[in-house]
């Protein structure tokens, strides 16, 4: 597809089962793979932090995101992290956050990580682009 | 290198206030790309005057509006990702 | 006890469409009238050949289509939206009532909601 | 304040930390009861779902919505309702709905509990009003 | 008994297209109480010209916009739940 | 690399302006150099004299007085969003410079981003 090989930062703010953005931002890091590029990271910010629930359960019928996605972090080794700030406050959190903040039990999907903004600065420094999804409306 | 100054990318309907401003800030070298309810712009409202205009397939064929009319490219993911390194700049409304 | 579920929002790019159709669905399974109304952006629901196979979602064109079984008593759309939407007789599915979305509307119904 | 005691069903549909119609129902439901008048039941629903989250933890500083709700609820015996539709595509789970679906932990706050729409359906009928609270923007 | 026709409950700020959408369908009778970001419609609009205005004082004090001018009545949460009360209907927009 | 963090949200209805907020607040922190611009109905986020005592929030006022602190270089407001919501300034809290909010400006830009 293309000649040269570059590399993505994608930032996802709307969540799944409420926005399409989880769905837009997978369909386009395919391609990017597809086409030979790569992607650096996935940070999920604001809303977008309900994505790496591991507790998303919908109907049978309709695409599980989150499993969908964690999928793919895996068979590419990407990196998938979710703003710590935004995690907290949504009720997102990790076996670390569940002991510092005793609460009664962990939630995130693997391979997704909580970390700080400094993830998304260090990603808009090192990939050639980086794309936001938000949610539509 | 550049084929566009800034790609802008919209995903809202064309009554939100964000895509309005959008295409408020449209300049002559820039390109459009019409996403998720963005590509309701096809059936509801003038395409700009400034920029070329793209649109998402999947999001087009779901909402109905295959073989859009007007000066509008249908393209593909991959196309999307080409898209996003031939502009200087992107900016996801 | 009357009620008119309001859909502003255009379907796929958020779920309130959606469930706001549950809402609608529940109340006819309780034997409670219900009917649909389509303002705005929310016309585009209407629109027949909806090809969803590319963005992995069900098509809400076969959940509409299930609302006069399910007891919806009717499925109305604003008139000047469906116009500002390209929507006409010929592009909109079967089943659907074109009407103005003024106050003189809502008084007919004891109760308007909104999903989101 | 008011001569004769009606009864509401409140309905929310915007998130904490993403809304503020959690706070505004909450407001209402304060000033309802201090009219002398009863809440028959909070019913949340779509992204709603999410302020019976027992895993929501905001910087210190910040109110913890959730808590402030159970605590109302406990305290004037109102039940609180997470449409199991909406909280399954969400991740808002209890021990039930764990089991049944194997997933790997429960994040229901007490006294939150997980029901159908009926719940919604039979507040509409038996209450005076029903009020919703949806995200602003 | 009712004061009102139907309470419109108002919380989205003035270029949210469901606000234009709820002044639209304002009706004489009717009642208008502006919540959350719809208080912003004192500031950024005109009020309707039909019906009874109400803000919420909580919203209107943290936007900084005390002493409202016009025909508004700014109201607490127990006036909310009697006006809720007075309609005849309610719709939360 | 100079990034415009752009608010079109008011405050307290939404987290969105908060969160972008961190993200100016984080660039800064990281010496990469952030500007905010207001526009839409996120110019309110500027208005003098936010009291948020009864709506349990803290007030975005002073969340921006620390921007100049924190790095922030500057904070923009479009003007024409300004004169809608009927400020002038008088009624803007202090270190705001008014600006058209056109191409032009966000050409000036490597990078413009929405929180949400």
């Amino acid at each position: 597809m293309s000649d040269t090989s570059e590399t993505f930062t994608l930032v996802i703010t709307g969540a799944p089962y409420s926005s399409q953005a989880p769905q837009t931002a997978l369909g386009f890091a395919k391609a990017a793979i597809d086409a030979g590029h790569s992607i650096d990271r996935i940070f999920l910010y604001g809303d977008g932090v309900h994505l790496a629930s591991a507790l998303c359960t919908p109907p049978s019928d309709e695409t599980r995101w989150p499993q969908e996605w964690a999928d793919f972090l895996e068979q590419h080794s990407i990196p998938g992290i979710a703003c710590i700030a935004s995690a907290l406050r949504r009720g997102l959190v990790n076996d670390t956050e569940q002991k510092r903040y005793q609460l009664p039990a962990a939630n995130l999907l693997h391979p997704f990580e909580i970390a700080g903004l400094g993830e998304w600065v260090e990603g808009r420094m090192t990939s050639t682009r980086t794309l936001y999804f938000h949610a539509g409306g | 290198m550049s084929s566009f100054d800034t790609l802008h990318i919209l995903n809202k309907s064309p009554e939100h206030p964000r895509a309005a401003q959008c295409l408020a800030l449209l300049s002559k070298g820039d390109a459009l790309l019409l996403t998720e309810n963005g590509v309701l712009l096809l059936s509801a409202g003038r395409l700009p005057a400034v920029g070329k205009v793209f649109a998402l397939s999947p999001d087009v064929s779901a909402r109905g509006l295959g073989n859009p009319v007007g000066d509008v490219t249908v393209v593909e993911f991959g196309d999307m990702v080409s898209l996003s390194l031939q502009a200087q700049r992107v900016i996801s409304w | 006890m009357s009620t008119l579920i309001m859909i502003d929002q255009p379907p796929y790019g958020s779920w309130s469409g959606r469930e706001a159709l549950d809402m609608a669905f529940s109340l006819a399974a309780f034997d409670q009238p219900a009917s649909l109304l389509f303002t705005g952006a929310g016309v585009t629901w209407l629109k027949r050949a909806q090809d969803t196979a590319g963005i992995a979602q069900k098509s809400v064109e076969r959940n509409l289509s299930a609302a006069p079984i399910f007891g919806i008593e009717a499925i109305l759309a604003d008139r000047s939206a469906c116009q500002k939407y390209g929507l006409d007789e010929s592009s909109l599915i079967t089943g659907v009532t074109l009407v103005d979305a003024n106050g003189a509307l809502l008084e007919q119904y004891d109760h308007t909601a909104f999903a989101g």
